[in-house]
């Protein structure tokens, strides 16, 4: 049992800290909460890629380094906490790429897995259809085999990232004959291919961050399948787990959390005793979510697949980060509820921002309902009927 | 014991809710929360013509003569509709204290202008703590002749750029609760800078700066230096009219996601069918009837004069969570659509967050609460 | 809109007050929680039946006083605060008299409405089965009708208030042969045929309030039906509304909850900031409950037939009390898990006897998960499918 | 970073569950319930024979010298077990003390006789106010000659009628964390008398009136006056160790609820196939993973030395309401069976709930969290 990082890892720590001390542009620094999803940045992207930051843990020849994913952590967690704008290259590294290291041939992962680290693609991820969110198996959307290639039809919605991508890394149905699970397969499409529209959907924040993309008759070569043909289903459970499992779960708001203390102490509010305690709950809930995550990537760097492990700290972690808005603009009182970017307002206006991001976390990469029920039978074996 | 309105309320909520279905319709709402001053000027004649504004004033004043639990009614509709514009600062805030505090010659002139929506007013009393507490009123108005300057700094002021007076909480002398005086300003005062804050919720407020503002002493409200009673007295009333905003908000956002949760279809049924959508909504459901009945009996015993301090500060603390618990559970069920801009469920949302933290928040109300208790 | 009781019916509460002052026996006041359920004093039921207090709404000439629900929801609020020992006439007065007055005939109405409310007769309730708990339609108890008679054979489990009943009001299999839910017959049966055993059961409090009952070869006469037979599972739907709706829901704790404020004020814990905001919280939530309650009895007294307004209220009121008697050891800290009935101990060990009692509310008569379905289904409309 | 114990943790842990499995099943723990001392002696000795008394005490007392951590695998399983008798106040809180602030002789003399099970301590720290607070040590001991003279009542002192010497935190002087003396009490000393509280889990506290007990000076543990800082630390070894006996119990809990999920069927299909069952169940799992990793953070970081206040105090925090949670949903999936006193869920929601007192509710420890945050 050893619940510290290694001298090495804390070694680790504190250069990417030097590192985003220096690099992350003063615009991002302001309010940090949730960059790692909204802070766009290719530049930095690109500098995180030349000192081998990202795909830590893949295969050197990839670009990768080979390190654990207790060390890729560390790293996640630095650059979570400290709100660098690493959207660009996020679901490269964190699902995409692990999906294609998986799934892909050599050829897709001297293409992508490189250019995932050398931070230069980026893609946008496509799961969710107008008829299929928690019931993703009935997607509609089709790619039919003909010739040299697919012909893509049918709308993607909810899709992340998209706006500035070069790919987009989707779920499509290769065999409409088959029952709904057995016709699916993974695709990477580059997102410059004719007849593919993109539309931006504004939502409560006043952020498009989510896009409808339409696809009319998009030919995509034959290279763009990952992994076995209409075998996609049983594919992406792993990359789901990537996708639920990160520290991103539970700290998007960390730095909130911190420099609510923070404030409290200052506007000499500490000894408010209903406002010690609701800080002090936050405090150890946060502590323990850490403690769920940090399982998930012990279990990775152990060769270990996460399974229940990651929809339970997903279910966990987006849970407290929706009670830990609430609290805190409850905290500030009147001033929870203005938005003014201004040294006037305590926090900047962050924490409304935080409370207008937060639903999101409990859908986006599987509701809790969904999660619940995969912890319930997957991991306690409760039966499905 | 009766749960129900009497038919007139009825017939009211019915023609409200007609109304501000068609008058005040989401583009509407939309289109104010981007408007400089969130406020439609023909939407705010077109409630003064119906009688809106005067519903809860007495007759000798040109208006209605209806009860508060009428007023709260009517509140509620304007809450299921995200009701844009200064009527709850007008009506509630600035009538409610003319009413308690103004003087008959004050009334007569005002009432009528008021009732006619003719004159909009707000009321200033929060600083920059922004604490509804007495010791936190520290904006001077100091006597020169028989004027009065008043000096400093009220913030969260609502729609105070389209009032055309506003009641001005301020000190006179003295500290916590006496010393306290009541100044109705005209809003175009020299001295007076309004400078608007970005909402959560999309409503106007705004921190104004008092510098030097002269203010006659005829346009004192209520005894000098004794000022704060009738805050309290308008704060209750101001707590069940927003109490009531939220149960018409609520009932809304419950039946928008009970009718998605009967519609939308995974896994080849409803999703209503889903035992823990059917639960998320029960929860909903009985949020909802708490903060309806709780908040109805507070509105009805202040209509009756009937004490009801300790129900006003439960209904605001039930309601207040309560609605706030009702809207994440709505964007829950309703699934990534709901958490969009251009969604209804939305609207809600927000305000279901800003309304739980105005006019005292649950460690207010639960403080009120412990010390009628006796605690 | 009216939201106190008329002067008459304040008239009536003193009177009622006035009453229990003088009559409940000293030795059920020291512990005046749960006494509806546990506090067995058959003289102090007569005593109430010659006030006319049992069957208040009743039709006069069954010893009724055609009172208004909200009458009778005075006296009960009144019962169950003071601790009054009612459970002798509980049963009877609660839901088996509106059941036999709804469906029985006039013999037995006059036979058993009579009794009820000159406060003889005590009726065991006997629901569940091993093998039929929430789904009740499963039950496996047969009751056939063999000549004058019907012949019971087989087992309930859980039934309460048959250790000193009279009769068990039950529901039996009358029909083995048709689905589930129509075969089902209401029964009241004497307790003291030939065939029948009474197993007591000890449950977590100590207490042996619930017991298993076996029919061996019983044979009850054909006048042992109540209402239509084979029609018994659309005939309890009602009954279950008065079992679920009572006041006992919500304030069977109410002097527990009272008591404590007023210990907190003598220990000088009430300027304790958490303590008087936790007590503040259970106040408001009380006061919620008490309008949900209130609702149904209203309802009642406009002649409607609460729904799912019964099933909500109860599913409210069990887990506030949960909630209460939590809430309330960690108010007396230590103390909160002594249960000395010693007056050195704050509250004399009331607090562990109500968290000990507390898990069965959210059980008995329905579920919480029960109940919250038929609020979504009967009260929402949602689909079942 | 390593969630795993080692090896011999892991065989550890698997011999005490086979070896409480089979000596205290739950029908001794009912026994024992009954029982008056709670204590049985057979199983006493067989428990020291194993050598689980000296398990984390250095092998100079005749001990094995493992670590806490090894100390709280143990834990967990007599947790899990529901284990009777004195081996938490014996070992955790006496021997902790013992060893915290015995002199060299003194340990000499005891741990040895502790180690072999021979010696059955407790500690006496609790007053009237029942508050871990230096300020509530009211006892007084007055010296006379070179003996002390205690007088004053100690509350909830655990398993003190089977204990052969009593450690008590007495006041010499001064107030607060100064002035506070450690005293090793002969059980038998006259002027001391017990008497025994009912308790909610069935586990032995008592009320111990100390009229005039002559302790000799010799007697003293640790410095005179500056007692407090051993009972600060002793005090963290038992909260963990408390926790790491939640964590077992609620292991447990678990399990059976979901063992019983999967066989029992209503509406034709096993229970634990309908979703809020399955939700149920999830919540209970999450809420164990992190009392067992909370926990054991705490306990590993004890046990390798380093600072871990806070940790301490959000372990005992979370897992406390954790398995208190756990088990009002294990006896809700359970239904009416759960509830019944010879069912095995009783044994754990009783133990949640005192446990969750013991050694500071939330109350203390949230407040300890907030100083430790800086707050």
């Amino acid at each position: 049992m050893d619940f510290v990082f290694t001298p090495e890892q804390e070694r680790f720590r504190a250069e990417i800290r030097e590192f985003l001390e220096k690099e992350i542009p003063p615009e991002f620094r302001r309010k940090p909460e949730n960059n790692w999803i909204r802070g766009f940045c290719p530049e930095l992207s690109r500098k995180l890629g030349q000192k081998g930051w990202i795909g830590l843990a893949w295969p050197k020849k990839y670009g990768g380094q080979e390190k654990s994913y207790m060390d890729r952590l560390v790293l996640t967690e630095e650059l979570v906490c400290s709100g660098a704008p690493v959207f660009s290259h996020w679901f490269g590294d964190r699902q995409v790429g692990p999906a294609i290291l998986a799934h892909g041939t050599e050829e897709q992962k001297q293409k992508f897995l490189t250019g995932i680290t050398r931070g230069e693609i980026q893609f946008g991820v496509g799961m969710s259809e107008p008829e299929a969110g928690s019931d993703l198996a009935s997607l509609q959307l089709r790619a039919i085999e003909e010739g040299d290639h697919f012909t893509i039809n049918g709308q993607k919605v909810w899709t992340s990232g998209i706006h500035n991508a070069h790919y987009i890394y989707m779920v499509a149905r290769t065999d409409p004959d088959t029952p709904k699970h057995r016709g699916i397969s993974e695709l990477v499409v580059d997102v410059n291919l004719p007849g593919i529209t993109i539309r931006p959907l504004k939502d409560m924040t006043g952020e498009y961050d989510l896009n409808e993309v339409f696809f009319d008759n998009v030919k995509a070569p034959l290279d763009s399948l990952i992994g076995e043909k209409n075998h996609g289903w049983y594919q992406i459970a792993e990359q789901l787990d990537f996708e639920r499992s990160g520290v991103e779960r539970l700290m998007s708001n960390y730095p909130l959390l911190r420099d609510t203390v923070e404030y409290v102490r200052k506007a000499g509010l500490n000894k408010v005793d209903w406002i010690r305690r609701k800080l002090a709950q936050l405090e150890a809930e946060f502590e323990v979510g850490r403690l769920l995550v940090y399982r998930v990537a012990w279990m990775l760097s152990q060769g270990k697949v996460p399974n229940y492990e990651a929809a339970m700290a997903k279910g966990y972690g987006t849970a407290f980060e929706q009670r830990l808005s609430n609290a805190i603009t409850q905290i500030l009182g009147m001033y929870g509820q203005i938005a003014d970017d201004s040294e006037d307002i305590p926090l900047i206006g962050r924490a409304v921002s935080a409370y207008l991001y937060c639903p999101a976390y409990t859908l986006q990469g599987g509701t809790s309902e969904i999660l619940k029920g995969i912890v319930a039978t997957r991991g306690l074996g409760l039966p499905t009927k | 014991m009766d749960f129900n309105l009497n038919e007139e309320q009825e017939m009211l909520r019915k023609m409200a809710r007609d109304f501000l279905t068609t008058e005040s319709p989401k583009s509407l709402v939309r289109e104010m929360v981007e408007d400089d001053k969130g406020h439609s000027e023909i939407l705010w004649q077109r409630m003064a013509e119906l009688g809106w504004m005067g519903l809860a004033f007495p007759e000798e004043y040109g208006a209605t003569g209806g009860s508060f639990l009428d007023l709260a009614v009517l509140l509620e509709e304007m809450g299921r509709a995200c009701l844009p514009g200064p009527f709850f600062s007008s009506i509630v805030l600035g009538g409610m204290t003319l009413m308690e505090a103004g003087s008959e010659e004050q009334k007569q002139r005002f009432l009528p202008l008021l009732a006619e929506g003719k004159v909009i007013l707000t009321l200033a009393i929060l600083e920059e703590d922004g604490q509804y507490d007495p010791k936190s009123v520290k904006l001077t108005a100091n006597a020169e002749g028989s004027d009065y300057v008043l000096h400093g700094t009220k913030m969260f002021v609502p729609d105070a750029a389209v009032a055309d007076y506003i009641i001005c909480v301020a000190r006179t002398g003295g500290s916590g609760s006496s010393g306290i005086t009541l100044f109705l300003v005209d809003a175009k005062s020299q001295g007076l800078s309004l400078s608007p804050f970005i909402t959560l919720a999309g409503d106007k407020q705004y921190r104004i700066t008092w510098d030097g503002v002269r203010v006659p002493g005829e346009n004192i409200l209520g005894e000098k230096d004794n000022g704060w009673i009738y805050i309290e007295k308008v704060l209750q009333k101001a707590v069940v009219g927003l109490c009531a905003m939220m149960v018409g908000g609520a009932q809304q956002t419950l039946e928008m996601t009970v009718d998605y949760a009967k519609e939308r279809k995974q896994f080849g049924r409803p999703i209503g069918s889903f035992q823990i959508i059917q639960h998320h909504c029960t929860d909903m459901a009985t949020d909802m009837d708490g903060a309806r009945f709780i908040t109805y009996q507070a509105a009805w015993k202040l209509s009756e004069g009937l004490p009801c301090i300790k129900d006003i500060s439960i209904a605001k603390l039930w309601t207040g969570e309560a609605f706030r618990r009702m809207t994440s559970l709505a964007v829950q069920v309703h699934g990534t659509l709901g958490w969009m801009d251009d969604h209804d469920v939305p609207f809600y949302y927000k305000r279901a967050k800003a309304w739980e933290l105005w006019l005292g928040g649950a460690d207010f109300h639960q403080d009120v609460v412990a010390t009628e208790m006796g605690l």
